[in-house]
């Protein structure tokens, strides 16, 4: 649990000292809103009905985006070796690494999602489902792209590579993502796709990290 | 409980290697080593580059599988629980500063060291809120050398651990490594320049490439 | 049965005849099964002469999905013994899988043009399989990108049982995701109860692709049996140790 | 001229040799295109209309997620200071880096370009004009990347201000690419669109490239 | 034109430094040093850890502007067209074998050295086809000495060149130095232990803390 926190804190103080990886993720979304709004010629009509999705992807991607910074660097130093060798397990390392990236590769954009989603005139309800079916997928997003990092972080250059491995698993919660947003505004808390998505939340959480403590385990031995 | 850093608590263990083999890619390094560190040994690892020392140190600190053979820690010791490894890369983060380093490898180990004194004693006193990416060789080797006081593990495994260093920090770490055999510590040193460590006989592990 | 086929020796004893077996059950029934779907078999009222692509698609659909069945089975041997004979079947099934999966999606899609007027559709059985075939890619490109094998091995291990527990996942969502959006304007392929003169062609085919699947796995392992064996020379002499004490 | 050669030669072996980060451009956008369909909900009827914005920003996105490999590892391993002492310009480097970079992070998207298009139903005409309008643009945006890539490749410092410096420049690419291709279609080779975008695209190469270098020298400085 | 690493050709230079500052950050490390090297001299920069003795080589290699004062080279030469520096990191590309390591540098430095020799001289005949970031410390210090030589610059700036290497590698390097002085050449090497060169007496810079 300590050594839980250490990482965390420590992760998220680098972050907001060498101002990297969570603007670079919020930069991402913005440009992808706002040139898919261009594209669409700025019609309102049209931007509403395409909102949640287009909201959904900018978040998706931008997530992908930022795998490389969850792990590589602290490879590179040598930093997973001594925290390895502190006597903290992979799967404490994966956990503090995945709530850190859930903080810093996550949290800025759901901040900054009902800004852009009023932008694209989303309304009040449909809006709030939206960023439920965003909270809710968020975990399991941000532990598949702890994944990726896991397994590429003695590599440089395999961002594609990490895109294409994880991207099937994120499917899914895309779909269920999505279906729940729409399910609410209808149904509200009494909709099942809300239920599916917690427990596909939940699911992925459950497989995503103990695999990626597995990744860690392989990569920390050296070559 | 607040330690100083020559106050330091651990519990001495010995480590064995039995008939270990190790290999890197295709490269055979060593066949059937067989070793016994106790409580209070010194073991200098000697050879020419590439001969596999560093490798040694790997696998001791179970980093390394060994190909065949292997490296028996006692009843509840284990590589992750018992040994501090200094080697390249040496760790430290880019962008946290000389002590928030210290901070983190505090909070990693539980452990918590008076961290001025320690400072004074690696002298970074004046480096304390300086980034390690600013540190000279040498203030980064003395870094290193904090956070293995810090660490308190019984069995140190040190690659080169007066490179880089000047003489006034060479004092500094042989007298430490003394300290630490003295408190029943084990050290394993690959090195080039064997230096002799203050009132204390050493083992030596030589190795030479085979004809 | 892990343990005693884990054994190089028996293994290749075992592969001996059991290789060729499949090897000349898979030409045996792809001959015979493309000359009865492609020229003795009737053509279908729905889709006319496109149905004979159903002997090619059908199949290969099926035994894409088989092959990741049985990675995924090799890739939890591999990762909880650790053994290298379940790598190489793992790696030599992957690729089958892919081109099986590339064949489903490209006979699909040469069908889709007379069928619906379109080369491809976002339907949820298509999309299924072209995520399946990503899943696929992404496997064997971790295999290529990282030099140690061994560490590959273990990775690329954990990246199939990953996907093995997200397949059904994938399938079910797609499924629900194209049902909910898309009406079924167009005419949704496969209707139950075939008649028997497509029947049988089919099985043969089917009969014959798996054979071919075996078959591969087969002769990857052997491939890695026998470049395990030479390399077991190993390159370099080991140091010479000289321990002093005191 | 010959360290121009050898830096580009050692980009694309390295390249092939790291398992092809640049057939991998082209999975990312293979699977970005169909992240974006799924979520979008698969009608083709809309695709279609969406169909040259989604190319765009696959292709935008897949240079830009591999703008960090143009000179980090370099910068981190000293081979750039090598090569700066070697007494190779900061520009000759500049060029040859953004050389390597439109061979291995463009051209392979380029030729999948027209096979995903038509998953997205695009054709005969408008696949056309989206080719040249991105082969237009595309040495921009490489000159952009570049920049972004010098700037970034020491990454202490002004990291965050290194993107939100960039991206700015590229949406105009973008917004001026999308308007050429749909002029394209309509006027072939008169429309106005299509030599703005030309005139553009060599604008921001004369100022990309050597700001590139500048940033280049600026990081070569130790701190 | 290949050359042989023992026949290499190269312009005998001096260079001064007119009383030249250094600072680092808000740090001021030297004030006001003046200094001529000429060709076939050879400085040994000494002095604690953090002193600033690597800064000074990257001031000599143009990287770091001094804050006051300069370094002059004589006409037609200049800090990127006539020094070669060995520092930490050390420039071997990652995923490139040594071969291809030595051949991105005779391509840089348009000169074509006899490889085979080259690798026999520097001991990593062997190695020659292993990746870079699969070599020993020692192995990679020895791959900088190719490079050294593939560069046939005037004026050296090593920084702790003899760490991590082993006797023989020593040996090695520091006979290239006596051959480089003797060819006319400079070489100025930051270190903390001054090892002898043959038949050379050095200059030495000792730099020390102020009190
Ligand atoms: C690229 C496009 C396509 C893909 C990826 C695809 C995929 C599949 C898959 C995965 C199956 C086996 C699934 C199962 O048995 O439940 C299948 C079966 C089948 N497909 Fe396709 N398909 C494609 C296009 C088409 C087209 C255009 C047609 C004809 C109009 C077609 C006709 C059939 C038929 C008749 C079956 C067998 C029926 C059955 O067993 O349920 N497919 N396809
Ligand atoms: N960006 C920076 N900001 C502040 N101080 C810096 C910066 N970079 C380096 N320094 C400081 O400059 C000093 C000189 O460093 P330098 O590497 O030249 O020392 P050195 O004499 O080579 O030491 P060593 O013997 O340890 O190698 C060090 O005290 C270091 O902390
Ligand atoms: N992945 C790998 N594949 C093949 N060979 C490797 C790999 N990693 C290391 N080696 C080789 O293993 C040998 C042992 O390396 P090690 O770092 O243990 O040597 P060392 O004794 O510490 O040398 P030095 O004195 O130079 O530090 C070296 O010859 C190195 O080239
Ligand atoms: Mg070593
Ligand atoms: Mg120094």
């Amino acid at each position: 649990m300590r050594a839980f926190n250490a990482i965390l804190m420590r992760d998220i103080r680098l972050a907001f000292r060498t101002g990297g990886s969570w603007v670079l993720g919020s930069v991402f979304m913005a440009i992808f809103i706002s040139l898919c709004a261009i594209a669409l010629g700025g019609q309102m009509a049209e931007l509403r009905r395409l909102a949640a999705p287009l909201l959904w992807l900018a978040i998706v991607f931008s997530m992908l985006l930022s795998f490389t910074t969850i792990f590589q660097s602290d490879y590179r130093q040598g930093t997973l070796t001594q925290i390895a060798l502190s006597g903290t397990s992979t799967l404490t390392l994966a956990l503090a690494k995945w709530a850190a990236f859930l903080c810093l590769g996550f949290l800025p954009l759901f901040f900054v999602t009902p800004i852009i989603g009023t932008f694209l005139g989303l309304s009040g309800q449909s809006l709030l489902a939206t960023l439920l079916a965003l909270a809710l997928a968020a975990p399991a997003l941000a532990a598949y792209v702890t994944l990726a990092g896991a397994i590429f972080c003695s590599r440089t250059g395999a961002g594609f590579l990490a895109v294409l491995l994880v991207t099937p698993f994120l499917v899914p919660l895309l779909i269920f993502g999505l279906e729940a947003g729409t399910a609410f505004q209808t149904e509200g808390w009494a909709a099942v796709e809300i239920r599916l998505l917690a427990g596909l939340s939940l699911l992925s959480i459950a497989i995503g990290l103990p695999a990626s403590a597995a990744a860690l385990r392989v990569n920390l031995e050296p070559s | 409980m607040t330690f100083l850093p020559d106050k330091i608590d651990m519990e001495p263990i010995g480590v064995s290697l039995q008939s270990v083999s190790l290999r890197r890619g295709e490269r055979v390094l060593l066949e059937n080593l067989s070793l016994t560190l106790e409580p209070g040994n010194l073991l200098y690892v000697l050879g020419e580059n590439g001969i596999g020392k560093t490798s040694l140190l790997l696998a001791l600190a179970g980093l390394l599988k060994p190909h065949q053979g292997q490296i028996v820690f006692p009843e509840g010791a284990s590589p992750h629980l018992s040994t501090s490894l200094i080697i390249q890369p040496d760790g430290a983060s880019r962008g946290l500063s000389v002590a928030e380093n210290l901070d983190f490898a505090s909070k990693l180990y539980t452990s918590r060291p008076d961290f001025d004194l320690l400072l004074k004693k690696v002298g970074l006193t004046d480096l304390a809120h300086n980034r390690t990416e600013t540190l000279s060789l040498g203030q980064r080797k003395r870094l290193s050398l904090a956070k293995l006081l810090i660490a308190r593990r019984s069995l140190w495994l040190l690659d080169e651990p007066f490179s880089a260093l000047d003489t006034s920090g060479r004092t500094l770490f042989s007298q430490e490594i003394a300290a630490h055999l003295g408190r029943g510590g084990i050290a394993v040193i690959a090195t080039h320049q064997p230096t002799d460590v203050p009132n204390h006989s050493a083992k030596t592990l030589r190795l030479r490439a085979a004809k | 049965m892990i343990s005693y086929l884990a054994n190089p020796a028996r293994f290749a004893k075992i592969s001996k005849w059991l290789t060729p077996i499949c090897g000349g059950l898979a030409a045996l029934c792809l001959l015979v099964g493309t000359y009865i779907g492609l020229i003795s078999s009737p053509s279908a009222d729905l889709h006319g002469e496109g149905v004979r692509m159903l002997y090619v698609h059908v199949p290969a659909a099926w035994c894409a999905l088989a092959a990741y069945t049985g990675l995924a089975i090799c890739s939890l041997i591999s990762f909880v013994w650790r053994h290298p004979l379940a790598d190489s079947a793992a790696r030599s099934l992957a690729i089958p899988g892919l081109v099986f999966a590339l064949l489903c999606l490209a006979t699909g899609s040469l069908w889709g043009r007379p069928a619906w007027g379109t080369w491809w559709q976002w339907d949820a059985r298509m999309t299924s399989v072209l995520v399946l075939a990503f899943i696929y890619a992404g496997y064997l490109l971790l295999w290529g990108v990282i030099e140690d094998k061994r560490k590959a091995a273990r990775l690329a291990s954990i990246v199939a049982m990953v996907g093995f527990i997200n397949i059904p996942i994938i399938k079910f969502s797609v499924d629900w995701w194209n049902t909910l959006h898309q009406p079924a304007s167009v005419s949704q392929p496969g209707a139950p109860g075939m008649p028997a003169e497509f029947f049988i062609p089919l099985f043969i085919m089917m009969t014959g692709y798996t054979a071919l699947l075996a078959w591969c796995a087969l002769r990857g392992i052997e491939a890695d049996l026998v470049k395990l064996k030479n390399r077991r020379a190993p390159k370099t002499m080991p140091a010479e140790i000289e321990l002093r004490e005191g």
